[in-house]
């Protein structure tokens, strides 16, 4: 694939983003200061990144509870973002959603999701709106391996392709849902064999090299906006931590863990800039240098923004109706 | 002035907003050129084409969760599942997600969309075509529930239901289908107001969907011993009309509450609960309730018959009171 | 494949009873006999006949809301199936479930089904119960293809397929979802392509032919006993009725069905029959004189069958607690 | 006498049966070697074999299905769910197969299955996964429903669960899983029978699950007042013990009912109405109850913690109706 430097920049720039992100809230986490399950995208970045490339600001993407990088890469704020892992007001759900339930419709970003399955629905009925007010809109679903097993990712497959939506769904094969792997949960190598059950294209690509993605995904938004309907697109990644944080992941063999390491896709992306001349040592020391102080940024304003008032608890349920409050 | 079935009435109520509104779209299994299993939406693939009137493969799930989105994404969907008992495959669009997204992520998204459920029994359809599932929906914090009674109602509340910004489920009682009735008003009945059906100064009778009928019939047959009873539908259950319960009882300080689901852990549950919680004082009586049996709904129709409530039932339960 | 006359002739005995139990249900419930819903197996008789000749009285069949012609192929009894489909207190459900609800524990059939897809998700329980408890018992699974569009088609074939569970997963394919013809409700042209997503065979026969069908669920049902999982078996057959009685069946085109006329099984195995002498056209004329008295006897069984006592009802939903009765 | 937690006390009882009974299993998502989101069965597949304790895919609806046909067939499944809002995927096999499949098949089919179901709120789980769907389950006839509020009770009604003939829902509550406690007796609690957990004659606070603890506090609160309460805790849901709540008011007179549901449509309502319906004329004061605002349930602690019922809401709510 020929990628201009500009692209390439911003594709490191993403994939950073991500990785300093979640490194930040694993030690938040960590320190005890957020609340909740936090689920990490460590390892995945270039998923995320290599298809969010070929994204406009107005096209829609589902995501999971594994969300954080999909949100950065779809140009959500990291202080907005940073404030919801806090709970608190300021955070893009006001404190009320938290990691997993993280959304702006003004990115075109239609929420994480904590339910395993549930984003595949919802990318079609965006698909559907898009392709019946005839726009070029195009929704991403992203999810994992093990929620292809889920119900609603049949029926959602089945749908948008007699439909033939503009959706493209991407799954992130990292081989595990929680401590089940792959070859457990399912009797077929590649996820992107099931496309086949519903006539539509699949498609699996080297989930750690983020050009691979990029590449595999303009294809299938080309396919999409065009009105030839929905991909199926598996990324073969790896996540480099635990399941949640607190799981050890002691069901990863070492050996597993060690060969994936190597395949890290910052890592890759590094070296090949390098060894393309795209950045210097310096040119990625300043990005880096730039990454950190809006991560410093964020946590800086999520720890200094109030929580969120009590009352605020019975709004937003219904668009006229607010609930009765409390006395306590 | 017209005379319309409950079926034709919400098949109107669709059809005046699709015609003023590109964004409201239906879909659902076999709703297009066959025209629904109940025939609610015969005529309208004709009047408004294959892309806005879609049939669907069965797969509810998908049918929910679609709207979901189309909802999120700037459409007004109207999903009709077939029976409302086939809910239960699609709980998790509904419930943890469309009632729950807007809060979820902080007030930023609406969901405009309604869920069109053909409910209840009375026509050998057993166990798992005959249910009434209110309770389940008004639970969930984030649902609007609506149950029209009749025609007019049905036409208003519709409107209204397309109108709301929030998901709007939309129940539908099958053996109403062909009951007809007379439609004035092609308005919007606001959602949370209920209605006097009839005026009373006895008892209070609160009925919802086809058991207003019941209600009535028994009203009229209680007038004969000298009962005035009045009778309230609520016509939305939530949002529900509290002032006009209230406004009731006290005038009458007596209360039965009928509807048609099991009686365990039914809504006409939650209105008896209201009522001794908030208004208490107003009491005179203990709080009746009559409901079906608490048992699945059996096919052969003298058991579905006698499962299910019915006039003499609520005749029973005023007199058991007084 | 090689099937002997007293094989044929047992076919033919099944098909014909199911035509003509349907026959009669198709009529009486015309009178107004019945209440609810019947959906009738006429034209599909082959496929519970092919099937279920290979399976074991202790063997599991699980069914749909068209159910009468797999219990009747399963062994079920015609009396008790009248009365249930009369709602009498005799009837195998005691008048509760009726047609879309029989069932018959003792002949290892799990119950006729009115919610499609439920079946899937059964069958799966029942084979793992088997192989679990160390038997070479199977279970048959029947469903439409339309039902194939469900999310629990493919959790349950992804489950029996992992925990390779001795389940027979055939699809009726009779080329319709009530009014939703096959090409409109899935991308694909034969549903056991779908097989492939789940690492299992997938075979398609001519579903009106019944040794087609006997053979391939021979094979299935060896694969099954021997502990080397499930198959997708898909048999492609038409409805001759509409979806319910009371449905015209307008959307099936006039030519389909002269075509699919032709194609009768029942004829053609007769035609099978006369050509290679296994029965005679006296034979054949015995053989249903015996099956018309049959249908009569169930019909007088159930006609002259008391109703179900009211009090009954609250009777069966728990092992130990009845419900209260209603004072009326 | 032992000192255990809720969650050793959970998986005792599941081993106990698994140890004399091998039709008993168990299956769910990562409850084999991983041991259980919660660490609930963590031990088991070691001592039972991935035979006995399985992992799944992430497929509710077959997980609940797949325990249907076993015990259809033969077997005593028990089947997990990580998070009973994960119910929503699989309500049809639950609620349209096991709770239906006695009555509709005519009394000649036995389901002893049970589903285990981790609810509540309290951990910052937000919206999906910190429900408590007690109503909906209690609202279907044909499920037995058993919510323990201590590792004693957990162990008892666990036993008596995996004993019985019918499907039962085995709700636990997520946040009590490390909460330790005494347990000295290894036999069934049986299913229906109700426990006073504290003694007290002004007030009757019945309450479930994690809020028995809350009324707890309470009535030692209230106690400081001069104002004693008596504390029930039904323990199942469905059957109810019904018996122990109206001796309960023939004594006191006065009732609140303390349930961690949001309020609308809650069990707690249930029981205000089978209350003010069959023991009317025990009342003193309006039936209050106590239960989680009317909102999904928010991610922030300090909203969690307003939404959800808490001691200080128990005495309001017994002052309220003094
Ligand atoms: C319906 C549902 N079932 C189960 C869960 C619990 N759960 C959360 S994430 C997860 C594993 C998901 O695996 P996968 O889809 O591969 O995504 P990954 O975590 O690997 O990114 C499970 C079982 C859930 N949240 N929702
Ligand atoms: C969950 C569910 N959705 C919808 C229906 C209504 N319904 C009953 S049969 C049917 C069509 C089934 O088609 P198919 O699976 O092909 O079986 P066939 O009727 O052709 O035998 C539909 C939509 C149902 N009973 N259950
Ligand atoms: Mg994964
Ligand atoms: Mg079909």
């Amino acid at each position: 694939m020929k990628v201009n430097e500009t692209i390439i920049r911003d594709m490191y720039l993403s994939m950073k983003k991500i990785r300093a992100f979640e490194t930040t809230a694993m030690n938040v986490f960590a320190e005890g200061k957020i609340p909740g399950f936090v689920h990490l995208y460590i390892g995945e970045e270039a998923v995320a990144t290599g298809v969010c490339s070929h994204l406009r600001d107005d096209d829609y993407i589902t995501s999971t509870h594994r969300g954080h990088g999909h949100i950065i890469a779809k140009g959500g704020d990291l202080k907005y973002m940073m404030a919801e892992l806090f709970g608190k007001s300021t955070g893009y759900c006001k404190g009320k959603g938290g990691s997993m339930h993280i959304a702006d419709a003004s990115k075109g970003i239609l929420g994480a999701n904590g339910i395993v399955g549930a984003g595949h629905n919802i990318s079609v009925g965006a698909g559907l709106s898009a392709k019946y007010r005839g726009t070029d809109q195009v929704c991403v679903c992203f999810f994992g391996d093990a929620s292809t097993n889920q119900g609603t990712f049949h029926e959602s497959l089945n749908l948008a392709s007699i439909w033939k939506l503009p959706v493209i769904f991407v799954c992130e094969n990292n081989n595990y849902g929680i401590s089940m792997s792959q070859e457990r949960h399912q009797a077929i190598r590649n996820v992107a064999d099931r496309g086949a059950a519903y006539g539509i294209p699949g498609i699996t690509v080297d989930g750690n090299d983020v050009f691979a993605v990029a590449e595999a995904a303009e294809e299938a938004v080309k396919r999409a906006r065009s009105g030839l309907g929905p991909t199926l697109l598996e990324c073969k990644t790896y996540r480099h931590r635990g399941h949640f944080e607190g799981d050890p992941g002691s069901y990863k063999p070492a050996e597993e863990q060690a060969e994936w390491l190597e395949k890290d896709p910052i890592n890759r992306l590094v070296s090949y800039m390098k060894e393309n001349d795209v950045l210097t040592e310096e040119g990625i020391r300043e990005l880096d240098a730039a990454i950190d102080s809006e991560i410093e940024a964020a946590v800086k304003f999520a720890l200094e923004s109030p929580d969120p008032e009590l009352f605020r608890a019975v709004e937003d349920i219904y668009d006229n109706i607010t609930e009765e409050v409390r006395v306590r | 002035m017209k005379k319309m079935t409950y079926g034709e009435a919400i098949r109107e109520g669709m059809s005046i907003r699709m015609r003023e509104d590109k964004d409201v779209l239906v879909f659902g299994e076999d709703v297009g050129a066959f025209g629904g299993c109940f025939g609610v939406t015969a005529g309208m693939f004709q009047e408004f084409g294959e892309e806005r009137v879609r049939d669907t493969p069965i797969s509810e799930g998908v049918i929910i969760g679609c709207a979901v989105g189309a909802a999120a994404t700037g459409l007004k969907p109207i999903a009709e599942l077939m029976f409302i008992d086939f809910l239960t495959v699609g709980m998790d669009q509904l419930v943890n997600q469309a009632a729950k997204m807007r809060y979820m992520f902080g007030g930023h998204i609406s969901l405009p969309m309604v869920v069109r459920l053909p409910a209840g029994g009375g026509v050998s359809a057993a166990a798992q075509h005959s249910q009434s599932l209110e309770a389940w929906l008004t639970h969930v914090p984030g649902l609007k529930v609506v149950y029209p009674s009749t025609p007019q109602d049905a036409l208003g509340l519709m409107l209204s239901a397309i109108d709301d910004k929030d998901p709007v489920m939309f129940i539908e009682h099958k053996a109403m289908y062909a009951q007809k009735g007379e439609v004035k008003d092609f308005v919007p009945i606001p959602l949370g107001v209920g209605e006097i059906k009839r005026k009373g100064s006895d008892v209070t009778i609160i009925a919802t969907g086809k058991m207003v009928h019941e209600a009535l019939a028994a009203a009229a047959e209680l007038e004969k011993d000298g009962i005035s009873c009045e009778v309230l539908d609520p016509r939305t259950l939530y949002p529900l009309d509290k002032e006009l319960i209230r406004t009731s009882l006290e005038k009458t300080h007596r209360v039965v509450i009928v509807s048609e689901e099991n009686k365990r852990g039914g809504y006409g549950g939650e209105i008896s609960a209201m009522i001794s919680e908030e208004y208490f004082d107003l009491l005179d009586a203990p709080i009746a309730r009559v409901g079906a049996l608490n048992t699945p709904i059996p096919f052969a129709v003298c058991l579905e018959q006698y499962v299910l409530p019915n006039a003499k039932d609520v005749v029973n339960a005023v007199k058991g009171i007084l």
